[in-house]
């Protein structure tokens, strides 16, 4: 399991590293961790692309796709046409590409597999082959559920959430969905131990809970949700891909007439089991989104703010428990399926309560500005932004988790903007935000601030134009997952809502075409920073030579103070790091 | 007409229970606005008046802040109003108390993709047993031939007939997937498992047709699985009725 | 243009010369009957979509027992069920067309034989989906938005009969046969069938209608030769089914 | 863990023991099928229970549970309170469905 | 600093190994799993109108023959590592192969009732009892199947690592036999669950 035995004879032949060893198969964390970022930034754009074509259908039903609508096969898109079948694989692979393969591998696998290791002054993970392991089952895992598109009847179509029966008598592409989404889960589980075992057992001398950086707080947590949240969808995954394969009917009752045929299995299933264990992990996964992505701007605003984060410990004691109430909630997501008024009032009232947390970290954050010296450079702007959008997602989660307004809103576009509130300008801003933030570590140069500034303004109005108008659509009452909404009176009736949010999609994709080429512009002639801290940083992973060498430290690092140590007073300058002995 | 029904906000509420839910959406929407507003305020004065310009040197210590603690213990204590004065209320009067057989109109809703079957008992009031194997091109509710209760019992497929300012008790199932009925003006979601007859109700006020929509993907034909609902005068209504069971067979063979 | 007229007659002209010997052979010719009258036939729903009922002026009946005047029998899928194995067929190059009209489908009941395109049409300004559900070939889901208005398929296996669904529409039902020959007919108003060029031989003919089931009987044809086969269903069959 | 090897030989003596208290353990359980007990709630109650002391000799000897480190006793507890919630919590749910 | 630190020895606050905590935290989300597929177990027999009772579709003998074959490898496994503590290597590896022999008698009987099922045309897709049976047995197979490489890894490459650091040996096969125990475990609760009610 370890690799001890690697090390000694690694330890004689550093140099003589091959490629593959150094850049593909790699044991090292900051390899691993730029892999992961590739390859989520990749599968992020992918998913991206498929909501675009998407928005194309919504806005202009039925006509033909421009410029690219011919490229597609006669059974998607006959005459550039959008048929519904595409349309619903879209939109189940957009929600599982930009969950699965995006935001998590790039929050948790990109940066906390860089940043965590460093900013506990580790030499690397715990176990670093099964950190290495863990990308190349996520990578398989994302290249069969991109491959679905091509297998006959066309990717996963039934909503990412993939709810039985429907998903049992869907077409092969489901099949695939389900085996991609078992190696999605093993990496997950792989990494979340190693994240675990690194932050418990590998924290430099000095370095208490209690003065571990914000963010390795929050990828604690997060891994905790992981570890223990998935493997209930990987038992549905089997169960499902039993249903599938080998006839047995966990999720199908007795007596299924599809399309006017009896469907011959044995019955007795539960179609609600399958939502049980699916919401079980999916509720969590909102938090395992959401807590990096805080853990992110809580450093990126204490070092931006030139002051000490407001209530650190609160944001802790915050942090846990919303990750343990996340375990207690996700039957809200079933309040339609008939049920009763004892468990609606349990997890409704759970509901109210996991608010309190995320509106504690929120008011924790707005008076960590008060008395600041605020920096807006770009990192500051996106996770500053991060704030504010994230408390429009988390405000309009309660008529939702209240089951009487949810009987007017329940699977309407509201919800599509209530947690894309949470998941887009939220937790993508602030991802954005911690790119442009430690840059600098990984390539030593910095991203251009003008490039920047561009996409940061354009993101920012791209992406509420797509998703403010959501909430007045989903409040007239047009239900999600349609592929054209003027089928109904009051579809047709917002409809200049829905092509001006996609007009906003275009926007958003147009702002990102900045951000590419901020990226590939920087790592090859970026402003080459002086130091090795070059937003003078309080946290350990500035200690280290830039770029970080295999082992990190040139020398064992040890930990002094809190790690948001700055503007002390009497301190020589306005920022004191972890690993400074005077101060 | 479709004017004034449908806009930009809460559509047109024709149901009993409805006000109730529009006023909490409402209160919801202002503490929302009010909580993001006043939050907003406070953070925008703080990037302004403390950015690096016009502060070049934070201050070390936390600001006190009593304010927010009483902000946080307000938004607790408004979230347990809204909870136990608002949302249970409604539900429980949703979901606990349905109207008793004899003053309600009970019908019976059978979603299948990408339909609605609307199940009506027919002139002696008592629904025919059904069960899936009868089900045929032709009798697509699957009712058992052999029951007698069954024979004057009639369908329509997308339409639901019911009287105004009467208690609508609808039995709910689905005969393959998960659909979910749900009537914008009726401030009404409710699914249809297969496997599972759900029981909810309603009571409309006003007259008039209004669209009834599949709210859970159901696959290729889900954004066209589209109903009507036709809220009639009583007397509209038993006319309509009448018609339908005049139209049923008289027993023998029809194809 | 040209060049694929000139394909196509090359293809026929071999196709003749291969199986020259059915040129000379005859025919099976007969009536279908239903004995017990017109019957009373259920009035569809089609108010489920306003679409479909904007496409007719009158209640539209169900057809799935039509029957006309001498009691003659419509929609009855007649073929040469056994006889024929071991020949091949060339697969005629037009294709069927199955049309949705006011939704509902225009053949009900049709033949194609194995491979033969089928050209599905969709002129009603709303969606149906067509969705046969075969027993033997591969079955499919094809969604046809209001804006498709042709779809081509084909069905490969042979397989009789395959039941034809529009999800959107659930009275929307047809039938497609598909067979290795191309000796097959469906009754028309005046409940005949017509199955010629047939080479000498002994056959069994079947006659499948969808609420009575198949009836059979032996026929032997010599070259040249007619004969004649009637079929009746009455409504006793309706149990043996 | 630098055990002496007079503690371990202790263990083995233990483990011993525990095995055999294992093998008799699950001739009692299958004995107790043979009974066939009229009430569900005794037979499952029985057969849990006598599962639940084999489990825990099995964690506990076996896999050293009886004197672990702190931070694993976490990890089971946090474990242990999901797990109960992933058995309990849809059962209820489904309990206090409207639907029949 | 290119050591990772604890690998070997136990952290002196937490007081165990990295590889330790890593198996017992694999081992919390095992728990999780299995969890998942109990929970769904007594879903689906709660919510059924009727479900067989184990020993009447079940063969009980074999599956108590396999209880017991499964607790005895479990005491093999865990007297491997108490022999490989007093520094006996040698003992350490025949207790090793009696726990690889007995998981493979385990899978061999598994094997014959699997096979009678299908003799007779029962499958998982017969009714939800099989549907579970199967799927539970079927991942708890795999598992000792996982087992079985592992131990098998280490006797291969067992005189090696020994002689490299007899600790970092010990601490393997530690953890490897808290892995089986835990396979033994999921069994005990299985057999009276789904032979026995």
């Amino acid at each position: 399991m370890s690799a001890e035995h690697d090390h000694h004879s690694e330890a004689h032949g550093h140099h003589e590293q091959s490629f593959v060893q150094k850049y593909v198969f790699s044991v090292d964390h900051k390899v691993i961790g730029i892999q992961y970022t590739i390859s989520a930034l990749f599968f992020l754009l992918f998913g991206f692309c498929l909501m675009m074509m998407m928005r194309w259908q919504l806005a202009y039903p039925g006509e033909a796709l421009p410029l690219i609508g011919t490229w597609f096969s006669e059974a998607n898109m006959p005459g550039g046409v959008m048929v519904p079948e595409f349309y619903n694989q879209l939109g189940a692979m957009h929600g599982t590409i930009m969950v699965f393969m995006g935001v998590v591998p790039l929050a948790v696998g990109g940066f906390g597999n860089y940043v965590l290791p460093l900013q506990i002054g580790a030499p690397d993970m715990a176990f670093p082959k099964l950190n290495m392991a863990s990308f190349w089952v996520f990578l398989p895992g994302g290249v069969i559920m991109l491959a679905s598109f091509f297998v006959e009847g066309g990717a996963a179509q039934s909503g990412w959430t993939s709810y039985a029966p429907l998903a049992n008598i869907a077409p092969a592409g489901q099949t695939w969905w389900l085996v991609g989404m078992i190696f999605l889960i093993t990496s997950s589980l792989l990494g979340s131990i190693n994240f675990i075992v690194t932050t418990v057992q590998l924290r430099a001398e000095g370095l208490s809970y209690f003065r571990l950086p914000f963010f390795v707080w929050a990828q604690f947590v997060t891994s905790f949700l992981l570890l223990l949240a998935f493997p209930p969808l990987e038992a549905a995954g089997i169960l499902q891909l039993m249903d599938r394969v080998a006839g047995t009917s966990f999720f199908l009752p007795a007596g299924l007439v599809i399309t006017g045929q009896p469907l011959e299995v044995a019955g007795g299933g539960s179609p609600l089991l399958w939502q049980h264990l699916f919401w079980f992990l999916a509720h969590p996964e909102v938090y395992v989104l959401i807590l990096p992505a805080m853990g992110i701007v809580s450093e990126i605003v204490a070092n931006n703010t030139r002051r000490p984060l407001w209530g650190y410990r609160t944001l802790v004691y915050s942090v846990i428990f919303l990750g343990f109430m996340s375990f207690i909630v996700w039957a809200h997501h079933m309040f339609m399926t008939g049920m009763g008024t004892a468990m609606s009032t349990f997890f409704q009232a759970t509901t109210m309560i996991i608010s309190i947390p995320s509106v504690i970290i929120l008011t924790a954050l707005a008076l960590s500005f008060h008395g600041g010296s605020i920096r807006f450079n770009t990192p500051m702007l996106f996770a500053l932004t991060f704030i504010p959008m994230f408390a429009i997602g988390g405000l309009t989660g309660l008529p939702l988790g209240l089951t009487a307004a949810d009987l007017h809103l329940h699977d309407t576009y509201y919800v599509i903007g209530h947690f894309h509130y949470v998941v887009a300008p939220g937790t993508v801003f602030a991802l954005l935000a911690g790119i442009y933030y430690w840059f600098p570590k990984v390539t030593g140069r910095k991203m251009s601030e003008g490039l920047g500034k561009i996409h940061f303004w354009l993101s920012l109005i791209g992406m509420n134009v797509v998703f403010m108008p959501m909430f007045s659509i989903g409040m007239a009452g047009v239900s999600r997952r349609l592929y054209d909404q003027t089928q109904y009176a009051y579809g047709a009736q917002v409809q200049e809502l829905t092509i001006i949010g996609s007009y906003g999609a275009w926007l958003l994709g147009v702002a990102q075409i900045f951000f590419i080429i901020n990226l590939i512009k920087s790592i090859r002639g970026g402003e080459k920073v002086e130091s090795d801290n070059p937003w003078q940083a309080t946290t350990l992973e500035w200690a280290t030579p830039t770029p970080p060498p295999h082992g990190n430290f040139t020398e064992v690092p040890k930990v002094y103070r809190d790690p948001y140590e700055y503007s002390v007073p009497g301190a020589k300058s306005d920022f004191t790091p972890q690993f400074s002995e005077e101060g | 007409m479709q004017q004034e029904v449908y806009g930009y906000w809460l559509p047109l509420n024709v149901s009993a229970h409805g006000e109730v839910i529009d006023q909490l959406i409402n209160v919801l929407h202002v503490f929302m606005l009010a909580l993001f507003v006043g939050w907003g305020v406070f953070f925008i004065h703080c990037l302004i008046r403390y950015r690096s310009g016009a502060n070049p040197t934070a201050t070390y210590d936390p600001i006190k802040a009593k304010l927010s603690k009483y902000v946080e213990i307000f938004v607790v204590v408004f979230e347990a109003f809204l909870l136990v004065g608002l949302s249970m209320p409604v539900w429980s009067q949703f979901k606990a108390d349905l109207p008793a057989e004899s003053e309600a109109v009970e019908i019976h809703v059978m979603a299948e993709q990408f339909a609605w079957n609307v199940h009506y008992p027919g002139a002696d009031g008592v629904f025919g047993r059904k069960a899936p194997q009868f089900v045929t091109p032709e009798n697509l509710l699957g009712l058992d031939p052999d029951d007698t209760n069954g024979k004057d019992d009639f369908n329509s497929i997308n339409n639901l007939h019911v009287p105004v300012n009467r208690p609508i008790l609808i039995r709910l199932t689905s005969k393959d997937v998960i659909h979910s009925f749900k009537v914008p003006v009726l401030r009404l979601t409710q699914d249809a498992i297969p496997g599972q007859e759900i029981p909810f109700w309603f009571e409309a006020t006003k007259t008039g047709g209004f669209d009834i929509a599949c709210a859970q993907l159901c696959g290729l034909g889900h954004y066209r699985m589209r109903g009507q609902l036709n809220i009639q005068t009583q007397a509209d209504f038993e006319a309509w009725l009448a018609e339908q069971v005049e139209e049923e067979d008289d027993g023998g063979f029809a194809f | 243009m040209i060049k694929q007229t000139i394909r196509v007659l090359g293809a026929l002209g071999l196709g003749l010369a291969l199986v020259s010997d059915v040129v000379a052979g005859g025919g099976i010719a007969g009536t279908v009957t239903f004995t017990d009258g017109p019957q009373k036939r259920r009035t569809l729903k089609l108010a489920a979509d306003p679409v479909c009922a904007s496409k007719h002026t009158e209640a539209v009946k169900s057809e799935a027992l039509l029957v006309g005047e001498g009691n003659a029998m419509q929609n009855v899928f007649v073929y040469v069920s056994k006889g024929l194995e071991g020949k091949t067929f060339d697969v005629p190059a037009e294709p069927a067309v199955l049309d949705q009209q006011g939704c509902l489908y225009a053949p009900r009941v049709m033949g194609v034989m194995a491979g033969q395109k089928i050209k599905i049409l969709n002129n009603d300004g709303t969606l149906h989906n067509v969705h046969p559900k075969p027993k033997i070939n591969k079955e499919f889901n094809l969604a046809m938005p209001k804006f498709m208005k042709v779809k081509e398929v084909s069905l490969d296996k042979p397989e009789v009969m395959i039941p034809v669904k529009c999800d959107v529409h659930p009275w929307m039902s047809g039938h497609i046969g598909v067979l290795t020959h191309p000796y097959h007919s469906v009754t028309g108003s005046v409940g005949t069938y017509n199955l010629a060029d047939l080479p000498a031989g002994s056959y069994t003919l079947t006659a499948w209608h969808e609420v009575f089931g198949s009836k059979s009987q032996d026929v032997t044809v010599s070259d040249g030769g007619s004969v004649t086969a009637d079929f009746a269903f009455a409504l006793a069959d309706l149990k043996k089914k | 863990m630098a055990e002496s090897a007079e503690e371990i030989r202790h263990h083995i003596a233990v483990y011993k023991k525990v095995g055999l208290a294992l093998a008799a353990l699950t001739v009692v359980t299958v004995a107790a099928s043979y009974l066939h007990i009229d009430s569900v709630a005794m037979t499952v109650t029985i057969a849990l229970f006598i599962a639940s002391i084999k489990g825990a000799l099995v964690a506990c000897y076996f896999m050293h549970l009886i004197d672990e480190r702190a931070i694993i006793y976490w990890v089971l507890i946090i474990t242990a309170v999901f797990f109960l919630v992933l058995m309990f919590v849809p059962l209820l749910s489904e309990a206090d469905s409207v639907g029949i | 600093m290119d050591e990772i630190p604890y690998d070997v020895k136990p952290h002196p606050v937490t007081g165990v190994y990295n590889a330790k905590l890593g198996i017992w935290l694999f081992l919390a989300s095992e728990v999780m799993l299995f969890g998942a597929l109990f929970s769904s177990y007594v879903l689906l027999r709660v919510g059924a109108d009727t479900w067989p009772h184990g020993y009447d579709l079940l063969n009980v003998q074999l599956a108590t023959l396999n209880t017991a074959v499964l607790i005895g490898s479990s005491v093999t496994v865990v007297m491997a590592w108490a022999s490989l503590k007093l520094n006996d290597l040698s003992k350490a590896k025949v207790w090793l192969w009696l726990t690889v022999v007995l998981a493979g008698v385990f899978l061999v009987v598994k094997a014959f009732e699997y096979g009678a099922k299908f003799e007779h045309h029962i499958s998982p897709a017969t009714d939800n009892f099989y549907a579970t049976y199967f799927t539970i047995t079927g991942l708890h197979g795999l598992h000792v199947i996982g087992g079985i490489i592992a131990f098998l890894v280490l006797l291969i490459r067992g005189d090696k690592m020994w002689q490299d650091d007899s600790e970092h040996f010990t601490n393997r096969v530690e953890c490897c036999g808290l892995y089986w125990h835990f396979v033994d475990l999921v069994w005990i609760f299985l057999f009276p669950t789904l032979y026995l009610l």
